[in-house]
């Protein structure tokens, strides 16, 4: 049995999507059960731990609590759209060389909110990095090595990748 | 897990008035979304139907009248008004109160009128709004109203709309000339809602008082301006006695609430240090 | 031994590339044709018996093709972590759960689960099942539990205590503390946490023509999922697969049983897969916490600070079932008998059961009860005695050649003096201490030292075993049955594959946690892996090598015992021009010799080799709210040899914020009817990134002989410093002593008001 | 959870007794509730409406008094209603005590042990409990209005 789906479109790192979705749906789901993008996470139901974390045009949102027909012709970035042709983001490559990351689950989400962060502002202090990240949960790492790759990714940014 | 539901678009805050009375309970405003949808996947609220405001012109707009005071629309976020220049100039103690609401993620998409629908106590916003004494310009089926902030909470999450009204836009007076604000938040994590929460502003002369304005959210299930304590302030210098008095009489007015992250009996205590600490606070500022 | 080049490097993560950009697949991310996706009926009631249950409604539902209650549970009782316990412990084993049971004893215990098309089917499903519940009286809380009278939770345990109580004893306890100069006796209380790993339980089960399943679940445990398994479903282990996919944390939460048995009966009722994934909600509610705890404590010392007497009553709230209790209760022990010397002491701990939600591992097992009561007491008798707190540690902790009383094993390393003199210069100790501040915010210092297993020796039957592949091309593949949750034991392991073959760590394929595949493991707990495991991955690697020795001493017409190894090449002695690249030897051995070198051991430790730790907190009180803002931590860690310094500091990082929220915030909380009232992150105090201590991590590597190039456990311990050290040193800000966790502003803020009108202290 | 509530009122304990053991009377000052029916006089029957902002569920149920004592002026009741719509359900246990604190003035103590079970009891312990509180509020503004 089939319930009622609405088409909708919108760009996903890139590229531009056509799909049928539930409007009930939430972008979280949207992403990762109709386009098989899991980087982003379900992990609170409840706006709080910043799994689900997105870029929608530009800035970090909790893909949890975005219904995905309010994301119609929208741009989205998902983690799976920061490296290029199999080249890491700085971001990416700071969080694996630091070992800002253990289970790894919430890290896209973590990724995200610092790649909005460092767009709005390249060398942020260690406080204002923490306040960025205020809506994302590590339960694994203690947030040392992910406020130290953050730092040296915003270095490399700036002396010119990306 | 969220329910089958509809989502409609009106053209109009008078359509989507039209729609509440049209699907009465079985409909819900959505705006940013941030409070609403959580609820949603506890499927605490079941709405067959989800009116978004979000795609009315002008709804998202922030601008300064020609009296000078700030008309935000219910579309604008948190974070469109905390990085508004005008309101950065012209109302600090909103940008500093919007900073404080919750994470980034959730600043970029929730509105300020959001915030005053739901009418969570814990909720940063109010105090500041009261202490500016910002109006509501409430859309009915048969028009408009205006009321002023102090009249729109009025019970633990319940406000002064009826069920058929929309909150399209609030009216944030200027500034009077010299006061001095402030917003000091009490939470032990930055994405809590306020044990308390305490907006002051300040106006002084001759290192006198000559008016003070402090409203509290969290400390109590409506957030309420604290007038006793405002009269005894005025025409005083803030010594230690005046500051201890208006802070008890800040603290009697309170019905304050137990909940996770506080004590009824903690939370009413804490009213009293934080009132404090926002005067301090607006009086730094007085000072520069 | 030539200078290392692998083991004791930062290595990064051989995941991490693929964990950044998502390429990695975690039990939430499975997708299978035809899957189904199950959700959980869960009681209502904290204690109920349950009567007729009517799936007619749901069963109805188009788009439900599965639903299991009692009817479907096989009538097997069962202890959702036994697996291959020693003899002796066996007989102490208690199985007390099943599947589906006519009582439900907790709020959220399993009633009914439905496998839909998708989960709002599932979902919906849950509403039309009818349940007859007769409620019972229950008992939410330990002391409840022990009064006379008490309701039982299970009828065959009069008085609610689970079998007989532990007990430990050594010395002579009256002579102890008649000998003393002081004696000093507390209550302390420690709650229920919850370990929150960021990935939800999840597993998919599926069945196969053949009557065999495959279950793919987020778990540490792989091999005792199975062992259990087979228990329940009545067939053998052979025929049952558990796979581990990516793992989201575990820290105890995944450390038994859970979710599998339902899964596997719903896939096997509808013939497809099933997806069972929980929600956060029963993620806090429904799945295990720590064991709630009330210690009595009783300590006696002379006036030079030596200990006398020891005498600790233990009570563990371990909720509707015993899963770990008596394991928490019997490594409590070690936690309570090693680290101080004490000729005469005494433990008994008390597991008892309450209708509240299973009691399980949780990082800091069997330490977190008593050491928080040791390490606060240490202070007080420092106090009283005019002694320096870290002068009464240092005079009393067990030292290299002494044995642990408990396990009897002899310490062969300790690296505590150098954690504690470090420590303590680094948090600068002597001026701090001293040095309060005025005003309305006063500042302290605290510290605690912590003992811990690495293994579970002798309770458990400790063992790893481990394969290694030759490829042609020089390269390795590892197998091992390891559980990475992400600590990155993987990472590890290679290092020190990659150390014994002298290549790359890139260069060592790692296949772990799949029990079909991987040879034996216990599992992911009691910081064991990295010291057994890490010794079975070594001998198998030094098959390896002195097979590919044999080969190379052929190719190169050399003697055998000339042959030296040195950064990935093989040459005789005095001949390094003469060198073979490992990689060429193993393609000779494959494609000329025909030979596939391979390589496995099993590994048995000697003992269970302790490391230590000494870690301070340098805090600011405000005296107006109760408000604990810890400033600075150093963390001072015996890890005997770090394999990969970095993950040992990710370790250590990780673990002390844990335990700062551990400490200062959580506690999962119920209500008069047992139901949980903070079960959501917004509601549970987890740590968030902001108002976090600066940490400075030590590592202190004496070698331990008995483990991988001298490796020793670390993730357990780094939790549970915290909650003494904070407690400490708000005592030495502010004079006042806190025996109950967690150190909310409020009890703080209470604590000082006893104080103030005790006349204590000068507090503004 | 549990709900402790006292009210003092002005009136003999004979007179608030018999008021509170009239349904009728009882039933007209328990805010939310409508059209209560008397099945027989023990049992009764009626649908309740609760309101916390966004949230409000519609409660079918029946109360059954199960304990009337005239001589210690004691009574107990149960109530369970469930609301389809928020599949959720109440159950209440509720005893009442009552004794005269001074001539012509009787205390009142309501126990109410309170079960929200299915998706409301999620909503949140705290606000239940402070809306339930509200509700004895109201309840006991009605009786005294009523009575005294």
């Amino acid at each position: 049995m089939r319930r009622k789906r609405v088409p909708i479109s919108l760009v996903v790192n890139g590229e531009e999507v056509f799909v049928d979705i539930e409007p009930r749906q939430t972008l979280l789901e949207l992403l990762r059960d109709e386009l098989d993008l899991t980087g982003a996470r379900r992990g609170c139901e409840e706006n709080f731990c910043g799994a689900c974390t997105v870029m929608l045009d530009g800035v970090a949102v909790h893909s949890c609590s975005v219904l995905a027909l309010q994301a119609q012709g929208r741009k989205v970035t998902t983690i799976e759209g920061l490296a290029t042709n199999g080249q890491l983001h700085p971001l990416q490559e700071a969080f694996v060389e630091h070992g800002a990351l253990q289970c790894g689950y919430c890290s896209p989400g973590i990724i995200l909110s610092a790649l909005a962060l460092l767009s709005e502002e390249p060398r942020p202090t260690e406080e204002k990095i923490r306040d960025s990240l205020v809506g994302n949960t590590c339960r694994c790492t203690g947030y040392v090595k992910i406020v130290q790759a953050i730092q040296s990714a915003a270095v490399k940014m700036e002396g010119g990748a990306l | 897990m969220i329910e089958e539901l509809e989502y409609l678009e009106p053209a109009s805050a008078e359509e989507a008035a039209a729609l509440l009375a049209e699907y009465g309970d079985e409909s819900k405003i959505i705006a940013g979304g941030q409070t609403l949808i959580p609820m949603l996947w506890q499927r605490l609220v079941t709405p067959r139907y989800l009116i978004s405001i979000k795609g009315i012109e002008g709804l998202g707009t922030i601008e300064k009248d020609r009296q000078g005071s700030l008309l935000i629309g219910a579309c604008a976020t948190h974070q469109s008004l905390e990085k508004s220049p005008a309101v950065r100039e012209g109302w600090p103690l909103l940008a500093e109160t919007l900073q404080k609401v919750a994470a980034p993620q959730i600043r970029n998409l929730g509105t300020l009128a959001g915030d005053l629908c739901h009418s969570d106590y814990g909720a940063d916003p109010p105090a500041s709004l009261l202490v500016l004494e910002a109006r509501c310009r409430i859309v009915g089926p048969d028009g408009d109203r205006w009321l002023p902030v102090d009249n729109f909470f009025l019970e633990l999450y319940g406000t002064a709309l009826a069920p058929d009204e929309v909150l399209a836009q609030i009216e944030v007076p200027a500034v009077p000339d010299g006061a001095a604000t402030a917003y000091v938040k009490y939470c032990l994590r930055a994405m809590d809602p306020a044990i308390v929460g305490v907006a002051v502003m300040l106006s002084m002369k001759d290192g006198r008082c000559q008016d003070a304005r402090i409203a509290l959210n969290g400390a109590s299930p409506v957030p309420y301006r604290a007038r006793l304590a405002e009269e005894a302030l005025k025409g005083w210098p803030l010594n230690e006695a005046h500051v201890d008095e208006a802070s008890r009489l800040a603290q009697e007015q309170a019905e304050p609430m137990s909940d996770s992250h506080a004590s009824a009996e903690y939370r009413s205590r804490m009213i009293s240090v934080f009132v404090k600490r926002a005067l301090r606070a607006a009086e730094e500022r007085a000072r520069i | 031994m030539t200078e290392l080049q692998a083991v004791g490097k930062s290595v990064a993560r051989l995941e991490g590339r693929a964990k950044v950009t998502a390429a990695t697949q975690y039990g939430v991310d499975l997708k299978f044709p035809g899957m189904l996706y199950a959700r959980i009926l869960r009681s209502p009631y904290a204690h109920a018996r349950v009567g007729r249950i009517d799936t007619s409604a749901a069963s109805a539902m188009p788009g439900v093709r599965a639903i299991v209650t009692i009817d479907d549970s096989p009538d097997v009782s069962y202890n959702a972590v036994y697996s291959g316990l020693s003899d002796k412990f066996v007989k102490h084993l208690v199985q007390d759960q099943h599947v589906f049971d006519e009582v439900v004893r907790y709020v959220g215990e399993p009633v009914a689960a439905v496998a839909a098309d998708d989960p709002l089917i599932a979902e919906r499903a849950l509403e039309l099942i009818e349940v007859d519940y007769d409620p019972m009286p229950d008992v939410l809380s330990a002391e409840a539990a022990l009064a006379p009278g008490a309701p039982l939770v299970h009828a065959g345990s009069p008085g609610n205590v689970v079998g007989r109580p532990i007990v430990f004893q050594m010395g002579d306890l009256d002579q102890g503390f008649a000998e003393a100069d002081l004696v000093l006796e507390e209550r302390y209380t420690t709650p229920r946490h919850q370990g929150i790993p960021m990935e939800p339980h999840v597993c998919v089960a599926s069945w196969d023509p053949q009557g065999k399943v495959t279950i793919w679940t987020s778990t540490q445990i792989p091999f005792r999922v199975r062992f259990v398994l087979a228990r329940i479903l009545g067939i053998p282990e052979g025929r049952i697969r558990i796979i581990m996919p990516e793992v989201g944390g575990g820290f105890g939460a995944k450390q038994e049983v859970s979710i599998e048995p339902i899964c596997a009966l719903l896939a096997k009722k509808a013939g497809r897969p099933v997806k069972l994934e929980l929600n956060r909600s029963e993620e806090f509610a429904c799945t295990t916490t720590r064991h709630g705890a009330i210690m009595d404590l009783r300590m006696g010392a002379k006036k030079d600070g030596t200990l006398t007497a020891m005498d600790g009553q233990l009570i563990l709230d371990t909720g509707a079932y015993v899963a770990h209790g008596l394991g928490v209760a019997t490594l409590a022990s070690i936690s309570f008998t090693g680290i101080y010397r004490c000729p005469n002491l005494r433990y008994q701990a008390r597991v008892v059961y309450t209708n509240l939600p299973i009691s399980g591992a949780l990082r800091g097992f069997g330490q977190f009860q008593v050491l928080f009561p040791i390490e606060s007491h240490m202070d007080m008798l420092a106090e009283k005695l005019g002694m320096d707190p870290l002068d009464i540690r240092l005079k009393n902790h067990i030292q290299v050649g002494e044995p642990d009383p408990r396990t009897r094993f002899i310490i062969e390393s300790c690296g505590l003096d150098e954690c504690i003199e470090e420590g303590a210069r680094r948090i600068g100790w002597k001026e701090k201490r001293n040095d309060h501040g005025e005003g309305t915010v006063r500042r302290g210092v605290g510290m605690s030292c912590i003992m811990d297993v690495s293994g579970a020796k002798p309770f458990l039957p400790e063992q790893s075993a481990a394969m290694i592949k030759c490829n042609e091309d020089g390269s390795v593949a590892l197998l091992t049955g390891v559980a990475d949750t992400g600590q990155g034991i993987r990472t590890t392991l290679a290092q020190i594959v990659a150390e014994e073959l002298g290549i790359d760590t890139e260069q060592v394929h790692v296949t772990a946690g799949d029990t079909e595949i991987t040879p034996f493991d216990l599992g992911n707990y009691a910081s064991r892996t990295t010291y057994v495991a890490g010794m079975a991955v070594r001998k198998a690697a030094q098959e390896v090598k002195n097979k590919l020795s044999e080969i190379a001493s052929e190719m190169m017409e050399a003697r055998l015992e000339d042959l030296v190894w040195e950064k990935g090449g093989i040459y005789p002695k005095g001949a390094p021009q003469k060198a073979v690249p490992v990689t060429q030897v193993a393609r000779y051995a494959q494609h000329t010799k025909a030979v596939s070198v391979m390589g496995s051991a099993t590994h048995t430790p000697p003992h269970n080799a302790p490391g230590f730790q000494a870690h301070f907190v340098d805090i600011e009180v405000d005296t107006e709210t109760g408000r604990v803002k810890v400033l600075r931590v150093v963390a001072a860690n015996d890890v005997g040899k770090a394999i990969n310094p970095q993950d040992c500091e990710g370790q250590i990082e990780g673990g002390v914020i844990q335990g700062i929220g551990f400490a200062m915030g959580e506690e999962l909380r119920f209500d008069e009817s047992g139901h949980p009232i903070n079960a959501r992150f917004s509601e549970y105090e987890v740590p968030g990134p902001d108002g976090l201590p600066e940490i400075e991590t030590v590592l202190v590597e004496p070698i331990e002989p008995s483990g991988a190039y001298g490796a020793k456990g670390i993730g357990d311990i780094v939790v549970t410093s915290m909650a003494p050290a904070i407690a400490n040193a708000i005592y030495n800000a502010t004079g006042a002593r806190i025996r109950h966790l967690p150190l909310t502003p409020e009890r703080v803020l209470e604590a000082l008001d006893e104080n103030r009108r005790a006349g204590a202290g000068d507090l503004s | 959870m549990l709900i402790q509530h006292k009210l003092a009122i002005q009136a003999p304990l004979e007179k608030v007794w018999s008021f509170f053991m009239d349904f009728k009377n009882l039933g007209s000052c328990i805010p939310g509730l409508n059209e209560l029916k008397e099945i027989d006089d023990r049992n009764y029957e009626g649908a309740f409406r609760i309101k916390v902002g966004p949230i409000s569920a519609n409660f079918q149920g029946r109360v059954t008094i199960v304990e009337m004592d005239q001589e210690t002026y004691r009574a107990a009741m149960s109530a369970s209603a469930k609301d389809a719509r928020a599949a959720s359900t109440l159950q209440a246990r509720m005893s009442m005590n009552m004794q005269e604190t001074a001539p012509g003035q009787t205390e009142v103590a309501i126990d109410t042990d309170l079960n929200v079970l299915g998706k409301l009891g999620q909503f949140g312990y705290w606000i239940f409990k402070k809306k339930a509180s509200d509700v004895l509020d109201e309840f006991t503004a009605c009786v005294r209005a009523k009575i005294e």
